[in-house]
């Protein structure tokens, strides 16, 4: 406080009326719109393409990313069989209630297990071990999980993702990408291909029509009665000069497009009326 | 007596709170004057009150834990005839825990209303959301097209629809 | 397929109504004809302005009751939107921008917004009394304007005690605050009621004893007499001799009009919103409106009492006086209005038609005449500032009123509120003894100077 | 807590009961000695709800005041309006999601409470930040301080009736959040301090801003303090008013500027020393008044402590990376970590305990305004309802921190 009496109020009041003609801050909102930083990280909204459809492939990416988990979403897979979801209350949820259980000392319900028969995982975990449990690993303990089971039950990908501390989704994803890992119970016959360069310019292609032709289905595909399905493989570069081309599992060196198609006709069950 | 970190540790009796936490006030080599925080702990199988104190003579922090409270009825003396400004720290931690502190003038519910009658913070206490409600049904999985469950609880539909 | 006339649906909407129209205006000339034929309409005119000018003091006390009435209305509009506007450009912000040019209509937006608003009477209330706290309170402020002279013979009665007659009015709305403040079973409003109580009362002491200085020194307690006796220059205003008088007064008018930093009635930041905390709609407006007409009120009076009222701070130089008086010219007056804009239209039009030769004549011709117009308007303008001491009068007295007007926004944009204590504490330590000190003052050198 | 007591909140208390429209004593039986004596009204006395709707709590705070005419005899600070149970969410989260909670806490400095938790997490897992990070930590916290501070002058003077100084305030703020809104992304919840770093490097625009604030801040913000500082209404109803001595602010567990008033030096920046704040140059400004005054001046003061901090933090700011190799999952070895900031209003500290697993085993957050509102429990008896305001806005309590 000064000595003089109400000098305090009159700077005040001088600042006041200084400010008075000043130039003003406001920003006129409608009119002029505030910059919005680069990154800012705003309002989630999903792109369309320039034919108006969705471009969301239900990757999970954005889902997992998101820190405080408010990416909430579901769709069917690639092969429009399953819907799947990712969201607070599948991969999180869960997880936390699991360790306030365990935490409390009380037995672990799982709710999504309950709907599953019981999957013995004393196989998966030695596969597992041998792994040593890496994520980055996660092609080859998928396929040997195939193997074991015939198939990769979601069981399976629960315990996996639990063992490695992947998230569920990249191990569904990575199941879900590769067309010789299959999620559902096999068929009973299923012939794989390889579509690679190399095994196309060693005769695939034609391997491959021949194939498609004599089952009626394209490639992916299940043949009607369910016996037989034309599955895409992987030759994972050892064709070692000739097409790539397995029966259930066992390559089938040295085929040929006509025998490929023998080899198909001789699978499939009684021909269904009108096909020839 | 364990050091981890930068942090000293002394976990003590709830019977010798009172003692220490004098003699840790008022000895002149001590002189711990400025009580940083007061927390409750629930271990699983009993409670904790978690003292952190910080005294000039040295610029570590100082925790003290009064182990072993009872889980059904846990009591500690209170630290507001050293600190009055410990209140409503425990009067949170009889909030959040149900941890009676034993002569403190003011020990109501801080943070809940009044007539609520458990305690957040322990971890028996479940944040209610979907899947906790109903088990597998709030639960919308992959499973769930390829194998629909059996019972017969409505399904609760995610709060994010 | 037969088509159904109908009259009116052929007609376009300014035809719907212009048609009736049409109708009633040839009604009403055959009567007013008829009436004037058969003298009737004269009789009456004649009569009613008999009884008129029998009466002259009542009507002109009616016409001036009403003036002022409808005059409160846009001086708390314009004080609202001053408010609004200075206090957002010393906030630097631009404040209302959007109803009318430079948002000046948005106070009469909020005044619309406020009318549209449910009329709120809470449980517990005193119904009575709730109702009728506002109307007091603004009746009070308007009654007081009735002694304010806004230019010379300009005012709505000049009693000679207007001072007294101020005073007693302007502290009747006390009482409606106070009304305010039990009746709405709220204890803010109790406490803003209170309050209000004890900061009326205890400031229209110092307030009332500020200005006796003035009286004595004016010999007069009618406002008006006040305002002459300091007419002349700047140097004759009251506040030059009375400048301690002039401090007290300020400071109580501040208490007086609940204004920052004496508006502890209405304290945001403690008691809500004082006494109209459970006010909604209307009343709520009565009571800014009361408000507002108080701050004008009040700076009008300072003007008046220490600021020369409507006089001008330095007289005319030299006395210029026109001396051609309209009335005189007769029928050359009628000949100047019609041929005056023809000639000043056509001489302005001359040379802008000269230069630009592209343009036909009447284009020019027709800005010759808005020329002329502004020209005209201009000059009558300073014709009647010069000749007509009333409206000159008026100018200056809104112009000081408003000054004031402003540095009350500006002390509400600045300071911060007093304490309740502190404000009692400086009515009875400060003010009052500072306005005795000043009545001393003024008796001896009233005694020194004219035995 | 067998027995059900009707709530507060029940609509139908409040109908059938009209004892408490009058006199807002709860319907229900005393449950401390404290509440007893503070709910038995003398003659001449009334309860008061200050709040949880009133235009200067600063928030939802609901003051239960006991008047005496215009004198405050007790009052009762009812608080949990706000409550969110951010501990109860942290606890479910893993440690990533865990900081996004703490953001909203105390809404006027969330760097502040991201940077203890995250602190305390780095401390579970011994992790070494990047220096850089540190100094970026550094210079984005102090900036925040100065912005809260400049807006508690505003505050302070609003809630004591001057309505000019709250926008000064946010003038100031505003540039600061668009600073670092620049350089975090957001203007409010930043969420720009990560388990081993930060979000993002210094970018160019935020570093031209930065130094176009620089040139006139000071100048700037001291031509805004000469409104309230030499004010005599100002400082008549600040100076004197709710004097805490050393003994009392030390008992009440004060932090922050509000102890540093009252004569004691605790700064955690120099207490128990974090970050590069060693390397730092920077006085801990204190006064010894203890009164509503010194606690505002106090603060003016920080400012230019601060200020002095970022113009060094600019000048040493080293190269190199700013974020530490950190796995998505955490997993930290079970143990016991506290980490305290000095955040604009006090010691802002934050207890982990990990057991683990990927979640914090107990994730408790300490908050100044927390401790420092107690302080007006035993300040205000004998003042004026007027000065509730005052001291409360000395106090600087955020609702937002406080209800967690």
């Amino acid at each position: 406080m000064s000595f003089v009496p109400g000098l305090g109020i009159v700077k005040g009041m001088t600042l006041t009326l200084r400010r008075f003609f000043q130039p003003k801050v406001t920003v006129q909102y409608p009119e002029q719109v505030a910059p919005i930083p680069p990154r800012h990280r705003g309002r989630l909204q999903l792109l369309y393409d320039e034919w108006g459809a969705l471009k969301c492939e239900t990757c999970f990416q954005c889902a997992m990313a998101c820190p405080i988990e408010c990416i909430d979403m579901g769709g069917t897979d690639t092969k429009d069989r399953f819907h799947v979801h990712w969201g607070p209350p599948e991969q999180y949820a869960e997880r936390r209630e699991e360790l306030a259980l365990r935490r409390s000392g009380r037995p672990v319900p799982d709710p999504a297990f309950a709907s599953f028969s019981p999957l013995d995982t004393s196989d998966l975990d030695r596969l597992l071990e041998a792994e040593e449990y890496d994520p980055a690993r996660m092609l080859p303990i998928l396929e040997q999980t195939q193997a074991l089971y015939g198939y990769i039950p979601v069981a399976a990908i629960k315990h996996i993702a639990n063992a490695t501390g992947a998230w569920y989704a990249e191990v569904y994803g990575t199941a879900s990408f590769y067309g010789q890992l299959h999620l559902e119970p096999p068929t009973r016959h299923t012939i794989g291909i390889c579509r690679c360069p190399a095994c196309s310019l060693f005769g695939g292609g034609a391997i491959r029509t021949a194939l498609e032709q004599a089952l009626g289905v394209p490639l992916g595909g299940t043949t009607l009665d369910g016996f037989v399905s034309l599955e895409p493989d992987d030759c994972h570069g050892e064709n070692g000069g000739a097409p790539w081309v397995t029966l259930d599992g066992a390559r089938q060196p040295g085929i040929t497009a006509a025998g490929a198609a023998q080899l198909a006709r001789s699978l499939a069950g009684p021909a269904p009326a009108g096909r020839a | 007596m364990r050091q981890r970190h930068d942090q000293t540790e002394i976990r003590i009796a709830a019977g010798s709170t009172v003692d220490v936490l004098r003699t840790l006030h008022d000895d002149p080599a001590f002189r711990f004057e400025v009580l940083a925080d007061v927390a409750g702990v629930d271990t699983g199988d009993s409670m904790q009150v978690v003292y952190h104190l910080w005294s000039e003579t040295t610029p570590d922090w100082l925790r003290v834990i009064v182990v072993d409270l009872a889980r059904d009825d846990p009591r500690v003396p209170s630290a507001t005839f050293l600190w009055k400004g410990a209140e409503w720290m425990e009067r949170e931690a009889y909030d959040m825990f149900g941890i009676v502190f034993e002569g403190n003038r003011d020990l109501r519910r801080i943070y809940m209303p009044p007539d609520y009658t458990s305690f957040p913070l322990r971890k028996d206490f479940f944040i209610a959301d979907d899947s906790a409600r109903s088990p597998g049904q709030g639960v919308r999985h992959m499973e769930q097209v390829h194998a629909p469950a059996e019972s017969s609880a409505p399904i609760r539909r995610s709060r994010a629809r | 397929m037969s088509v159904v006339v109908r009259p009116s649906g052929r007609l376009s909407p300014t035809g719907r109504v212009m048609v009736p129209a049409l109708g009633v205006l040839v009604l009403l000339v055959v009567v007013l004809l008829a009436g004037i034929g058969t003298g009737i309409i004269p009789a009456i005119v004649i009569w009613i302005g008999g009884v008129l000018l029998a009466n002259i003091a009542i009507v002109r006390f009616v016409v001036a009751a009403t003036a002022v009435l409808l005059f409160t209305i846009p001086t708390a509009f314009v004080i609202i939107f001053m408010e609004l506007k200075v206090i957002a450009f010393m906030n630097l912000r631009i404040g209302p921008n959007r109803v009318g040019p430079w948002g000046t209509l948005a106070s009469v937006v909020h005044g619309l917004k406020v009318l549209s608003k449910e009329d709120f009477t809470p449980t517990g209330a005193d119904v009575s009394v709730f109702t009728l706290a506002p109307v007091v309170t603004f009746v009070a402020s308007v009654m007081a304007f009735m002694v304010l002279p806004f230019g010379p013979g300009l005012f709505g009665a000049d009693l000679n005690v207007g001072m007294l007659y101020f005073f007693a009015v302007g502290g009747l709305g006390v009482v409606g605050l106070l009304m305010a403040g039990w009746s709405s079973f709220n204890k803010y409003s109790l406490l803003g009621g209170l309050r209000s109580a004890a900061q009326m009362v205890s400031y229209e002491i110092p307030l009332t004893l500020s200005v006796v200085g003035v009286i004595m020194l004016a010999g007069t307690m009618s406002l008006n007499g006040i305002v002459q006796a300091q007419s002349g220059s700047f140097l004759d205003w009251f506040v030059v001799r009375q400048p301690l008088a002039f401090l007290v007064f300020f400071i109580a008018a501040t208490a007086e009009a609940n204004r920052t930093p004496f508006d502890l009635t209405e304290a945001d930041s403690e008691i809500v919103a004082g006494f109209a905390t459970e006010y909604s709609g209307m009343r709520f407006g009565f009571f800014f409106f009361a408000e507002y007409v108080n701050v004008f009120l009040l700076s009008g009076l300072a003007v008046v009492l220490f600021f020369g009222g409507w006089t001008a701070p330095v007289p005319w130089p030299w006395p210029v006086h026109i001396l051609v008086a309209p009335g005189e010219l007769g029928l050359g007056l009628l000949a100047i209005v019609i041929l005056a804009p023809l000639v000043g239209s056509t001489l302005l039009a001359l040379p802008l038609w000269m230069l630009r030769s592209s343009w036909p004549f009447w284009r020019a011709w027709i800005l010759g005449l808005v020329l002329f117009t502004l020209l005209a308007i201009g000059a009558i303008g300073i014709y009647l500032l010069i000749n007509l001491d009333a409206l000159l009068g008026i100018v200056w007295f809104f112009a000081k009123s408003y000054v004031f007007v402003f540095t009350f926004v500006w002390m509400r944009a600045t300071l911060p509120r007093i304490r309740i204590d502190q404000l009692m504490g400086l009515a009875w330590k400060w003010l009052l003894p500072a306005s005795l000190v000043n009545l001393f003052l003024t008796a001896l050198a009233i005694l020194v100077v004219h035995p | 807590m067998t027995t059900q007591i009707p709530s507060l909140d029940d609509p139908r208390v409040l109908v059938q009961t009209p004892a408490t429209i009058y006199d807002a004593i709860p319907p229900y039986a005393p449950r401390t000695e404290r509440e007893a004596e503070f709910y038995t009204l003398r003659d001449g006395e009334m309860l008061v709800n200050m709040g949880p709707q009133h235009p200067s709590t600063h928030g939802v705070l609901r003051l239960v005041l006991k008047i005496e005419g215009e004198r405050v005899s007790d009052l009762d600070p009812v608080l949990g309006y706000l409550h969110r149970g951010i501990e109860k969410l942290g606890e479910n989260a893993d440690y990533h999601h865990a900081i996004c909670y703490t953001d909203p806490l105390e809404y006027i400095s969330s760097l502040f409470n991201e940077l203890a938790p995250v602190m305390a997490f780095e401390q579970l897992l011994d992790l070494r930040v990047p220096r850089r990070a540190e100094y970026i930590r550094v210079l984005s916290c102090e900036l925040l301080r100065i912005a809260s501070h400049a807006l508690f002058m505003g505050w302070m003077a609003l809630d004591l009736g001057g309505l000019t100084p709250i926008l000064y305030g946010f003038i100031e703020r505003d540039e600061i959040v668009e600073m670092l809104a620049a350089l975090t992304g957001q203007r409010m919840l930043f969420n720009y301090m990560r388990i081993g770093g930060v979000n993002g490097d210094l970018n160019h625009e935020f570093l031209s801003r930065l130094g176009d604030w620089m040139s006139r801040a000071l100048r700037e913000i001291e031509a805004n303090t000469t409104l309230l500082n030499e004010n005599e209404i100002f400082v008549k109803r600040t100076r004197g008013l709710g004097v805490i001595d050393r003994r009392m602010a030390l008992g009440l567990g004060l932090t922050g500027p509000n102890v540093r008033a009252s004569g004691i030096p605790y700064d955690v920046r120099r207490a128990h020393p974090y970050g590069v704040y060693p390397e730092l140059e920077f006085d801990i400004p204190t006064r010894d008044e203890g009164d509503s005054y010194a606690r505002y001046m106090l603060r003016v003061d920080e400012i230019k402590q601060s200020i002095r901090i970022i113009d060094q933090v600019l000048h040493r700011m080293p190269d190199g990376p700013v974020m530490a190799k950190v796995p998505r999952r955490i997993t930290p070895r079970p143990g016991r970590a506290w980490a305290a900031i000095e955040s604009p209003r006090g010691q802002y500290g934050c207890y982990a305990i990990s057991d683990g697993t990927d979640q914090p085993y107990r994730f408790r957050i300490h908050d100044p305004s927390f401790v420092n509102l107690q302080a007006v429990v035993p300040l205000m008896p004998g003042n004026l309802l007027a000065d509730t305001m005052a001291v409360m806005a000395s106090l600087d309590p955020v609702m937002g921190g406080i209800d967690k």
